[in-house]
């Protein structure tokens, strides 16, 4: 296929305008020597053998079956209309609102993503959108550094393992310091923070699944003067304390479980909010609010004198592009759902755990359920999680998010509900996990046999 | 004209609601499943559950739909206007990508690898296939946007030179001064300290200059190439020298492979590192600023420091997340990096084929030097005028404004080029028509310039006053700034 | 307003060039698979072969896309605009629907039942479904529209009549004189004579004229109920009575269904033949005219009549298509129906379930009513003034054109009632909101009205002008008329 | 689900305004005893359990697999852009463009389908689209009945059985008689036209897929003053001659083959393009290109006179919603294609079918390729072809349109190629003919064993 719309009438008329012999003359700039390399590609196809190579590869994967997957990413209910709108090739095909007189349409739904945030985390200022979760949590941690001065950083154990990798690359470049602080084993034990302490990152819920005492963890920091960074899933702020209620300086994190697909990682979106005393050390792009010259209320990119293509060497972050549109298809989500869906879609994965937790104590697990927890929780298992993940799978059920060793509870998984768990996928999940050996009473992997469900 | 149509409404000028404007108490559009009932506080801990609930939107179905509809029609899109901009690749997104994307989209990053083979052998293809087009030995796949490589790109190059027990000699990234924001910007983030390297006459680096600023202090050399004035660095091979040879690294920012892809590699030219925008050359939609996708290659004396995971395939044929780089840099982000611009990219490239690519490049430079050739006959200034790549930058008639004439092409339902940008060139106007667009639509765009500078003689208030017709006029962007507004005023209205 | 501005070019007023304008020679958009070489004068005869290659639009992609992504700003619709177009049932086409009929749309016609249970039982449950809703007793969903289920219907009365021996005996179909023209048009096409009954003054069917028309010629009497006023038939049952007594067919045209859909039943009313608009009740989009679709019900004497196919299920829980129904009127298409519709129209019902529908109907009538109580309140004459059901009709005020405040409205952004229609009303205006539009949208609309009328007084040129900043302004409708252009010059451009 | 916006607040509001006690009140006038029937119909749904059910229902079907199943309907390539553009909401959700002032965007969209099958036909006046196919060629033959005031139509039997039979429907209630005019087995045999015929209809290419002489044909309708309506496969018109080059007066069809899906047969939609002379007997939409009050160009419904909505019982047909967004979508996807795409479509389609028939004949079946076929031909079987078909789908092949014993061919199947057929397809159908026991040599029915693929 070509997307190239020329004649050969049309690549004679544009030779003869600029007065050159042909294309090719137009690269005489490139050094003779290095001119078409032998480049191993595979030729070029027609749009039916195209789709057929990528449907051959889709064909591969297993997207079906039940699913107690999460770890930062969850398939949740999103309506049709969510898509429909926020694919529109208007929005898809715009680039940045740098003209705001022609963008009033993204700039507005930015604008009213912004809202939303502001209102989810309890918090004033939110930025247009960042990249993903992990690496917003590690903007939001550079901002600390240069807010406070300090250059020590505590981050809970409970924070998702990539976040923590993540904060630690973004941190090798400084000369910061970073400390995690443990778990007790559920939830994260009262740091003592010293004055050096730029902030303390703290995840809710944790990892794990389990609710933090973010007031408490909150009160702890800003006993030191550091700053706290709240790590939360947005969909579960639609019933847990919002983090400007706990006194969070900022919330942070990943917005697919908004609306997102999980899109096998990416893209979604990460989402960063602060304070107004933090305004000047924000990172990413704002919109605001103002008129035109008639008077008409109107939206436009402000306070860009903290981004790069104008402070260069001295911006508050590299960030340039982000990701509008995967956020403005939360912002639409949410809009359809409404406060109503959204605490449905939130209660209803919280009351799925708590059935599946109930499910497999009565089926003779024990799951880690002493402390509260949000829709995630820890299993105990016998053999290695990725080992049990591949062996679930066999068995049509997609499940085994590693807890890893640091947390403690040796060979561990992390179970997930969504409010579309059914009694059915529990009870697949329970079978499947009988048949992997995992059943009370059996020998690791020895009964790994056929399901009996 | 009657005053009648003058005071008459046109349709996209009506001060749209604010979605929360158009919200009422118990209105709702979806319905998700219902919850069982149960306590939440207790269940919860009421010390856990929020004081006061969002404020978020009530509105029905319809009104949702009419809402971003509505907010669509009031937004420029490549798929309804031309979109020049420089350094941007605005080129047409095509729709078989995003039919490829969607048969992706349902898979959750943690499954068992036995069940996602087929998006493993794409990423693994696709690894290949940048790696070949850019002459790089090792890709991941991982950086979420353009910025985002080329930090995990300098850490890298931090990585090695601090293997080699460099890292606190080497302090310095040398940057020329017509770079993109983003390539100081990464350089200070990554913690060195960001030398300019000036333009000499001929628009490309000052060679003299930039030998005079190398030495062994200096970490990295960061270049576009073509650079952002659109010319090819002819001189590539002798800068690459002289970086190797005072121990330096050369990195290349890819956002311009558009001119040169299928045609010549910057690992050919001695590039040790690069990043691509594949939103740009690889035609992953630009979504209104994201989500882009920043894949990095590397030379394989860095290959052991790319961000963890890269998929690799196993004897037995499998695919495989490979974690286990000891010397990496670590993770960059999340997960695998933004699978479903990858898909859509794998797409384009599979599409094209490698004669498709060079054509690309090869119609991509058509195009901008005909549109130069054009512009140069309504007056605009060149300032280095020679045969451009991609894209070319020009200044206005003397006289006019750069960002008067752009407001005036609005109300043609054009979009204007890159305005201001790059730094070193005034009033700068970077046209990037890319390869795409057809020789008409250029005409057309030429036209129109043409009737806005014939207006601005006739009338001489006509530049400073436009756009007249669009659905929101000049913005007061200063009150913006000293008065942010950053959300909804709920109390206010 | 400055001159500038009035004359700055407002984007959505460029004229668009036609596809064909934009055609090159030689240029090409998508590429499908290549063809093996031969000789096609040999294989297929030169005889057989066209002359003259036919002149086909060559344009790329993009221009595609720009093209019909720029035609689409050109046109109103419900997802940008209210829309209360009278008798059309303008409602909200979920978004839900589109996702259903996709699932369905690669299955061919003619594949082996055993491939296509799950499309034949969607059939069979929607042939239920409607058969409850309508209180009938067998329905064909093979009819594509609404006008086609009415000849589906008519000619299974005239099938009914000759199988009683008064096939010749029965040659008049009765309609009232606000049916819409279909009605008319069918029963000709069918090959009745039409005799027309007056309306009474309280808007509905004159009882006692209907009575003086009735007698043993007459084959079938077609209703709507509500009629074309928006007034229920009061005395339908009477009408049913008197019909039934002379041996006529009741018909019940169902556009008008969404005013008491899950509230009373054509069926219960005494109804034999009933055809549905799933395009207005049902929600299947209306596709700037169509694809509708226009499934017929009947009671069980009629039922052999039905247009074959029918599905049905077997001992075995297999379902099929019943082809064999001896009497049937035959086939008044290819195939089953327009499936792709009928799978919104099932998913949309079945989402709505009993209480839902029943809903629609009660949502409808309020915003109906509420509509009547404000148009009244701006001066608007409703003639037949009671409460109405799911739309009503009303005139403008004293010395005001219908289409004049129609065409006003264009500018607002809102698209104008139904106007001229019931032809029984001067100057008429037929509103119909549907439930699915909110009281602000109404109140809005009516606001407009009030501001255009407040014009009409201030400024008496104003509605002659209107519209005045639509795409066009008022087309010279006799010239397209008088010296037809009913395709591109090709010769002339 | 509801897609109801009113809140309780808001219909107080209403029934205020209207003065009305409740919504139940406003459906006085509706006979008491009739109101609120049992109605039998199941619970409303939640859109994942409603998406669910119709996923259940999709999952009892199969799509995938060889197919050569045509006799009106054909899964051709369509590019990926064709559904993009033609399922804009704007086009969707809008009405039949009575305000022209606001629906330039469908009137233009419909003019250039206008444009684009008159040059496939090589006809002048092409309506806005009708129903399908076979209801638009009964329209065509009631036209040629009003023009011609004749009342005996002839029919080719190579037309589609269905389309005949959606004749014979349509002319129950005229005085008109319906004959049959035989094939020869393969082509019509040249029919003696009377001066009291309105119309002979041919199909090209015939439903059997072979090639009628049309030039002939229409030579002999005309000598009989008879007018002649061409049912034609849209697509064939790529190669095949154009109605408007053999003399044709009408042409119809079905646009399927022009870019719509299958969908199990509806919703496509029916073209009729006539001559000139025609215009006023014309049933169905036209539109017209004619200037606004400022002179700028502009489209608009044209020559309404003859239509329902003006001419009630006088009109040319009853005819209101047309197929106007299937027929847009088939002129967005011949644009795409445009004339070289068009053409490869078509030869494609040819080249495969003959390379099936050659196949055939290797294997030793005995296909009838005697005479000039285009992407269909006919393949004498052994069984009953529902049956067969049925076997053949076990196999996972999609075959088996029956060429009913009218044809005097015994058990005989029509087989169709398109451009996607490809070599792998015809391998797998053989197998699955030889599996079926349709093989050379093997007795009917007896060797339907395993696939030997
Ligand atoms: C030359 C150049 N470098 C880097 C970037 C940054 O890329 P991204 O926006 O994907 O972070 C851009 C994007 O505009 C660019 O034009
Ligand atoms: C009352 C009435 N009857 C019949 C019809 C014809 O329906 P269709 O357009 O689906 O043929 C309509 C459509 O407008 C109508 O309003």
């Amino acid at each position: 296929m070509r997307y190239i719309p020329h004649t050969p009438a049309d690549v004679e008329r544009a030779l003869a305008k600029i007065g050159a012999p042909s294309i090719d003359a137009l690269f005489a700039d490139l050094p003779e020597a290095l001119r078409d390399p032998g480049i191993d590609l595979p030729q070029g196809m027609d749009e039916a053998s195209l789709l057929e190579h990528l449907q051959e590869l889709a064909a591969k994967n297993v997207a079906s079956g039940p699913n107690f997957l999460g770890g930062g990413a969850r398939r949740h209910f999103t309506p049709s209309v969510t898509a429909h709108l926020a694919m529109q090739s208007e929005f898809v095909t715009a680039y940045t609102p740098y003209q705001p007189e022609v963008a009033q349409g993204l700039l507005q739904a930015t604008f009213e993503y912004q809202t939303i945030m502001a209102e989810l985390t309890g918090l004033p200022v939110s930025n247009a959108s960042m990249y993903d979760g992990a690496s917003t949590v590690a903007e939001a941690v550079l901002l600390t550094i240069r807010q406070t001065g300090r250059d020590r950083v505590l981050v809970s154990r409970g924070v998702h393992p990539e976040t923590r990798a993540v904060i630690a690359t973004y941190l090798t470049a400084l000369d910061a310091e970073l400390e995690i602080v443990d778990l007790d084993p559920h939830t994260t034990r009262t740091p003592d923070v010293g004055d050096d302490v730029a902030c303390f990152v703290a995840q809710q819920p944790n990892y794990l699944g389990y609710l933090e005492d973010m007031a408490g963890l909150t009160s702890a920091a800003h006993a030191g003067g550091a700053l706290m960074v709240a790590a939360v899933d947005p969909l579960s702020l639609a019933v847990l304390a919002a983090p400007g209620e706990y006194g969070a300086d900022i919330a942070a994190g990943d917005g697919q479980t908004l609306g997102n697909p999980v899109n096998f990682g990416g893209p979604a979106f990460g989402f960063m909010v602060v304070g107004e005393s933090l305004i000047r050390q924000f990172p990413g792009r704002l919109v605001g609010e103002t008129v035109d010259v008639d008077g008409k209320r109107a939206f436009v990119l402000t306070l860009q004198a903290r981004e790069q293509h104008i402070r260069r060497s001295k911006a508050k972050s590299n960030i340039c592009s982000n990701h509008q549109l995967t956020a403005v298809m939360a912002a639409i989500n949410v809009s359809a759902l409404g406060p109503q869906g959204l605490r449905d879609l939130a209660l209803g994965s919280v009351a799925n755990a708590h059935a599946l937790a109930a499910a497999l104590v009565a089926a003779g697990y024990a799951p880690e359920v002493g402390r509260r927890y949000f829709n995630e929780f820890v299993l105990p298992v016998k053999q290695d999680p990725a080992l049990l993940r591949s062996a679930l799978a066999a068995h049509g059920v997609h499940a085994g998010v590693a807890a890893p060793a640091e947390y403690g509870f040796g060979h561990a998984i992390v179970l997930s509900a969504t409010e579309s768990t059914r009694p059915a996928d529990i009870a697949k999940l329970i079978a499947a996990l009988n048949a992997c050996g995992e059943g009370p009473g059996s020998a690791q992997g020895q009964e790994e046999a056929v399901a009996h469900v | 004209m009657s005053d009648a149509r003058k005071a008459s409404p046109v349709p996209l000028h009506q001060q749209l609601p604010l979605v929360f404007e158009r919200s009422r108490p118990g209105r709702r559009a979806s319905q998700p499943p219902t919850p069982a009932e149960f306590d939440a506080a207790a269940v919860l801990g009421a010390e856990n559950l929020r004081k006061e609930a969002p404020r978020l939107p009530e509105v029905s179905e319809l009104d949702l739909v009419r809402h971003y509809t509505q907010l669509a029609h009031r937004q420029m899109s490549i798929d309804a206007n031309i979109y020049p901009l420089g350094s941007c690749t605005m080129k047409y997104n095509p729709k078989v990508n995003e039919e490829a994307a969607k048969l992706f989209q349902d898979l959750h990053p943690y499954q068992a690898p036995e069940t996602v083979q087929g998006a493993l052998e794409l990423l693994y293809n696709l690894q290949h296939d940048l790696g070949a087009i850019t002459g790089m030995d090792a890709v991941s796949l991982q950086p979420a946007a353009g910025a985002h490589g080329e930090l995990a790109g300098i850490l890298m190059i931090r990585a090695y030179h601090r293997s080699r027990g460099e890292g606190e000699q080497r302090r310095v990234v040398l940057v020329p001064d017509g770079a993109h924001g983003t390539n100081p910007a990464t350089a200070a983030m990554a913690g060195y300290d960001v030398v300019e390297v000036p333009t000499g006459p001929d628009g490309e680096v000052d060679l003299e200059a930039f030998k005079a600023r190398l030495n062994d202090r200096v970490a990295a050399v960061m270049l576009t190439n073509p650079n952002t004035l659109g010319l090819f660095e002819r001189r590539i091979l002798e800068i690459k020298e002289a970086a190797h040879a005072v121990g330096a690294q050369l990195y290349y920012d890819g956002a311009n492979l558009n001119a040169i892809v299928g045609r010549v590699r910057p690992g050919d030219m001695g590039f040790d590192v690069v990043h691509l925008n594949l939103h740009k050359t690889f035609t992953t939609p630009h979504g209104g600023g994201g989500p882009g996708t920043g894949p990095v290659g590397v030379k394989a004396h860095l290959a052991k420091f790319l961000p963890a995971p890269i998929v690799e395939r196993r004897q037995d044929g499998q695919f495989f997340l490979q974690s286990d780089i000891p010397q990496s840099i670590g993770r960059m982000r999340s997960f695998y990096g933004n699978f479903g611009n990858l898909v859509r990219a794998y797409t384009y490239i599979r599409a094209l084929g490698l004669e498709g690519l060079r054509e690309v490049s090869g119609y991509a430079v058509l195009n901008a030097n005909y549109l130069r050739a054009r512009f140069k006959e309504l007056g605009f200034t060149v300032p280095f005028d020679r045969v451009n790549m991609h894209e070319f930058v020009a200044q206005p008639p003397t006289g006019l404004r750069t960002l008067d004439i752009a407001k005036a092409q609005l109300d043609y339902g054009m979009h204007p080029a890159t305005v201001y940008f790059p730094l070193i060139v005034k009033e700068a106007l970077m046209v990037e028509p890319t390869e795409t667009e057809s020789l008409e639509a250029l005409d057309n765009y030429v036209d129109t310039l043409a009737e806005i500078l014939e207006r601005s003689v006739s009338d001489p208030d006509y530049l400073a006053g436009a756009p007249y017709n669009t659905p929101v006029r000049r913005l007061d962007e200063v009150r913006a700034a000293r008065q942010p507004v950053l959300k909804y005023d709920f109390a206010g209205n």
